[in-house]
């Protein structure tokens, strides 16, 4: 990957403008932020229904510098298939731009659960896009409502943390490994622990031709019931702890791109979080929960390493 | 960028101007306010590339040079990533007096709809 | 000759539309499936999406149509429905996509033929409606819909109607115009704001608090007032080409006629031919068929329909619960008329059973003799017969 | 502060509040909890915030309508008898005064003084503001911000056919799944805002 010169990148103004409504301290505009910032050619974004649409289109104002389209919640892979099909034809004919890079942007509602069908159209038929899922892990815009990628445990307003249910009970869908297996040639799975471990990895995405798929975790502030200062502590804790194991996966070829030196029991992740609180109350603690965790991330960590040996 | 007053000035379709939020004073939110000691600061860049709000001014050689208070939320991502400490949060009632540029406010609803 | 899918395909293939994207559904499968022909082997230049749901098939074509692409797509029952989340973003967007509508009924039961309960739940969707009667009417009204829908006064997509396998599978003698003549009529698309022009940034699909909303759906209700002027104008530069004009209404000896039936789509055949014969025996029968239902031309209704002695209107759609929907709006057109005009409601045809001319004339027959009733009648229902008048 | 009555109009007529408050700052639940309160005293009463896009820390507005009478309009409130200001950076951007009655109460949470404070916003000569501290209440009382209590105490000024006990109690009554010296600090937190509380 060429050299990115941090003092350069000041210089280009951002896709992303301030004046957006994203909560203070929220992940996603660091992820948008970071993730356009290497991105040479002019970009046309594509966003699924959720907190970044949302807060960054309250008419009239919008917060994005480039062109933009929200459609509806199911629907960015296909929007952004009609949008790129349209560029195919419209520069041949002159009427657009030669070089022109389409990104799309969904949550993990509009990602795993609503938006995963016409997502994986979108693979299937190959258009030259990348798609940035900013994971928060639920439904944030409607008040932390649980989805397929909410972790097992976590406190959500649809699977709360009850004295009869500790939370949520299903462990989260796998959408980098769904992703994977359409072969498609660049899929990438990281978080916002280390700025040009995001921003190189989707300048790499919006280079390869063909579709790419970026899966970013971002917390949520609010939800996750952490401080706002505390975005880049708490992803490093899950890179560290390897909840959220950063890697990708370059035309089939599983790559480890961070392997922590010493990494941290999930137990530390856990407690930095409110969304886990009801795990350690006095008295009522389920360390046993805790303990299914750990073995869940090595078992799944076990894996990738063979996958990256293979 | 004025607000449309009535539907026939609305443009065509649903669209927005890009880039038209730069009007929004988001810098209404805060309750905390960071201030950058400029002599502990070695422009490292980690609170540029960190900030959600893109609100850490940086210069022609590009170095930090300040915090845009029109737009700051007073989160403290940047206070926290400084390796330096040269950045400190304070509360945002200590700085009531100030002057200050205005934008739209955010919170404020149109008035032929209130 | 060539078939009402045919005829609207081979309009495609000269319109040579930038983007198609499609799903097949019967009995609307033919006119993606032919143009896929027409792409392989390079007879036209468009990008094909072949999607995967016909949710992302209208989803790509406002993709594709806002980002200044010229697009169509084709699609029937219950895949319309699918659809319906989408039609009123694509209408607000204005995004001129012209859509073959082939009727089929909607789900359920499943039942494959013919009836008007798949785009008539549309009609508030903020998309134009044309109904056509038969394959010449589909080809010429394809061609009509691309300068409607693009002109800088409507921007408003259309759905161009034809009755499922009754009009698209039917084969018949259909005039076709040369490619040149179809690509100096359509010319080219000039899109306004498109996505693509990455020097003038704008954002579609905005979220918007109830400052702005009344405000933009206005906007759209101006561009669905502008159609019947611009429509006049499109049909009559047409027929310099074709020969054939398409009034909103088609008024078929209606001027001079006592007593009318109003309705839609390939049934008014029938109607016209027993028309046709009542007036040999001195009756004057005369037939309104409905082409634009959006916008509907309820100032033309009413005039042709002021004074007459009885009026019968035929759904091939139910409204359960309520009137339906072509009668809904004929009895709203009469309202205005100082002098009341007697109406019955009839529904027919649900689920592509055919209306035969014995049921035109029992039509007919019961309004000379003056025999109405308040509730809408059933045309062709297995239906025991009670006394209240039953069929 | 004296029990004076301030609400001379109190009477027989719908009383419309507007909160300004931060998103996350409570002020939605506390418009809900003075309803509840007057509405153990008989009063017809209507909660509701402004919905639209919340963010954290985003400015917002939430209202109320007390009446003796059944309350059947269900539109914003434009013209507010009571304004409260949750947030004491707020008094000036949140643009308190806009449609308010000329003779409008603003009750405002903040260190400042009332007379300096009722100068800072020029607001019409009948109008009046009941200032209290209700943070510094809360941080003393709670050991931390939460001035939807203190801010209660204050308003029980402007209920005068709602006694001061029922405020004081509401918590203890309503919140009993809290542990008990919480409803303690909320009750002393909720009579220190009605004695502590200033008027201009």
């Amino acid at each position: 990957m060429a050299g990115i010169n941090l003092k350069e990148l000041t210089k280009k103004q951002n896709p992303l403008t301030e004046g957006h409504r994203m909560c203070p301290g929220c992940g996603a505009p660091t992820a948008v932020r970071q993730a356009l910032m290497a991105v040479e050619d002019p970009v046309v974004v594509v966003g699924a229904t959720g907190c970044l649409e949302v807060s960054t289109t309250v008419y009239p104002y919008s917060a994005w510098r480039v062109p933009f389209m929200h459609v509806a919640f199911e629907n960015a892979g296909a929007g952004i298939s009609g949008v790129e099909a349209a560029h195919r034809i419209l520069s041949k004919k002159g009427v657009a731009k030669e070089k022109i890079k389409f990104v799309a942007f969904g949550g993990d509602g509009g990602t795993y659960d609503i938006g995963l069908q016409s997502l994986s159209g979108a693979l299937e038929r190959g258009h030259d896009f990348t798609y940035i899922c900013y994971n928060n892990q639920g439904y944030m815009n409607t008040g932390a409502q649980r989805s397929s990628a909410t972790p097992v445990s976590a406190n959500a307003t649809t699977s709360p943390a009850g004295s009869v249910i500790p939370g949520k009970l299903q462990r989260a869908k796998n959408l980098t490994e769904i992703v994977a297996a359409h072969d498609i040639p660049y899929v990438a799975q990281t978080t916002l622990h280390n700025p040009m471990d995001l921003i190189t990895k989707v300048k790499r995405a919006v280079e390869t031709p063909g579709p790419a798929f970026v899966n970013v975790l971002v917390p949520c502030p609010l939800f996750w019931k952490i401080d706002s200062a505390d975005q880049m502590k708490v992803c490093k804790l899950a890179a560290d702890s390897r909840f959220w194991p950063v890697y990708e996966v370059i035309d089939g070829k599983y790559v480890l791109s961070y392997n922590p030196k010493n990494p941290v029991p999930l137990e530390d992740f856990l407690r930095s979080q409110g969304r886990y609180s009801h795990l350690f109350k006095k008295g009522r603690e389920r360390m046993d929960l805790v303990a299914q965790g750990q073995v869940d991330v090595d078992r799944e960590w076990e894996r990738l390493l063979k996958k990256c040996e293979g | 960028m004025s607000k449309p007053k009535c539907w026939q000035d609305v443009p065509p379709a649903t669209i927005a101007w890009g880039a038209s939020a730069l009007d929004v004073e988001t810098g209404l939110w805060r309750s905390m306010r960071p201030v950058l000691d400029e002599n502990k600061c070695i422009s490292c860049l980690k609170c540029w590339l960190q900030c959600p709000d893109s609100s850490i001014k940086t210069n022609e050689e590009g170095r930090v040079c300040g915090i845009n208070m029109f737009f700051c939320k007073g989160c403290g991502v940047c206070a926290q990533v400084c390796p330096v400490n040269a950045i400190s949060m304070h509360q945002e009632a200590d700085f009531t007096g100030e002057k200050r540029e205005h934008g739209e406010d955010p919170g404020k609803v149109a008035d032929h709809v209130k | 000759m060539t078939s009402g899918n045919l005829a609207f395909a081979e309009a495609m293939r000269q319109v040579n539309p930038d983007v198609v994207a499609a799903y097949p559904i019967t009995p609307s499968t033919e006119i993606p499936v032919k143009f896929a022909e027409f792409v392989a082997n390079g007879q036209v230049d468009s990008e094909y999406v072949a999607v995967e749901s016909e949710h992302s098939a209208i989803t790509a074509c406002v993709g594709a149509s806002v980002s200044g692409a010229r697009v169509m797509t084709a699609s029937s029952a219950n895949g319309v429905a699918l659809m319906h989340e989408i039609f009123p973003i694509a209408a607000a967007f204005r995004a001129p996509i012209v859509f073959g509508l082939v009727n089929r009924s909607l789900g359920a039961p499943v039942n494959i033929h013919c009836d008007h309960s798949d785009s008539m739940p549309e009609r508030d969707s903020g998309w134009i409606q044309i109904y056509c009667e038969d394959a010449q009417e589909v080809y010429d009204s394809v061609l009509l819909a691309v300068r409607l829908a693009e002109h800088d006064d409507v921007l408003t997509p259309v759905f161009v109607c034809q009755d499922g396998f009754i009009t698209s599978h039917c084969y018949e003698p259909v005039e076709l115009l040369s490619d040149e003549s179809v690509k100096k009529f359509v010319g080219e698309r000039n899109a306004k704001y498109p996505l693509l022009d990455v020097d003038n940034p704008v954002s579609y699909g905005s979220f918007t608090m109830s400052e702005y909303y009344f405000e933009i759906k206005r906007t759209q209700i101006e561009g669905m007032n502008n159609v019947p002027r611009i429509y006049k104008e499109l049909t009559k530069e047409l027929a310099e080409y074709t020969g054939r004009e398409y009034p909103a209404l088609d008024a078929y000896r209606a001027e001079d006629a006592e007593y009318l039936i109003v309705i839609m789509s390939s049934a008014t055949g029938v109607v016209k031919d027993v028309v046709d014969e009542m007036r040999e025996r001195g009756v004057k029968a005369g037939c309104l068929r409905v082409r634009f239902f959006r916008p509907f031309p309820a100032e033309d209704l009413k005039k042709l329909a002021d004074g007459k002695k009885g009026v019968a209107v035929l759904d091939r759609s139910a409204s359960i619960g309520g009137t339906a929907p072509l009668a809904a709006e004929v009895k709203s057109a009469l309202y205005g008329l100082s002098e009341r005009v007697p109406l019955q409601e009839y529904l027919f045809g649900l689920g592509g059973r055919d209306l035969y001319p014995r049921d035109a004339e029992k039509v007919f027959s019961r309004l000379m003799e003056n025999d109405y009733s308040d509730t809408a009648r059933y045309i062709g229902l297995l239906e025991k017969d009670e006394e209240n008048g039953g069929n | 502060m004296d029990g004076g009555v301030i609400m001379e109009n109190g009477k027989k007529r719908t009383l419309e509040v507007r909160w300004h408050g931060r998103g996350g700052q409570g002020a939605k639940s506390a418009s809900a909890i003075l309803a509840e309160v007057l509405f153990e005293e008989g009063k017809h009463v209507q909660a509701f915030p402004e919905y639209g896009a919340e963010r954290q820390g985003a400015p917002m507005r939430a209202y109320n309508r007390v009446s003796d009478t059944p309350i059947r309009r269900r539109c914003s409130v434009e013209n507010p008898n009571i304004v409260v200001i949750v947030d004491p950076t707020m008094v000036v951007s949140s643009n308190p005064c806009e449609g308010c009655m000329s003779d409008a109460v603003y009750v405002v949470n903040t260190p400042e003084d009332a007379l300096a404070l009722r100068a800072r916003m020029d607001l019409s000569a009948d109008a009046k503001v009941l200032v209290v501290d209700a943070t510094k209440i809360t941080l003393e009382e709670l050991g931390q911000n939460r001035p939807n209590a203190p801010l209660l105490g204050a308003l029980s000024h402007l209920f005068t056919d709602v006694s001061a006990e029922t405020f004081a109690d509401h918590f203890t009554k309503k919140m009993k799944q809290l542990p008990g010296p919480v409803l303690e600090a909320n009750r002393r937190a909720i009579l220190r805002g009605r004695e502590e509380a200033v008027l201009a």
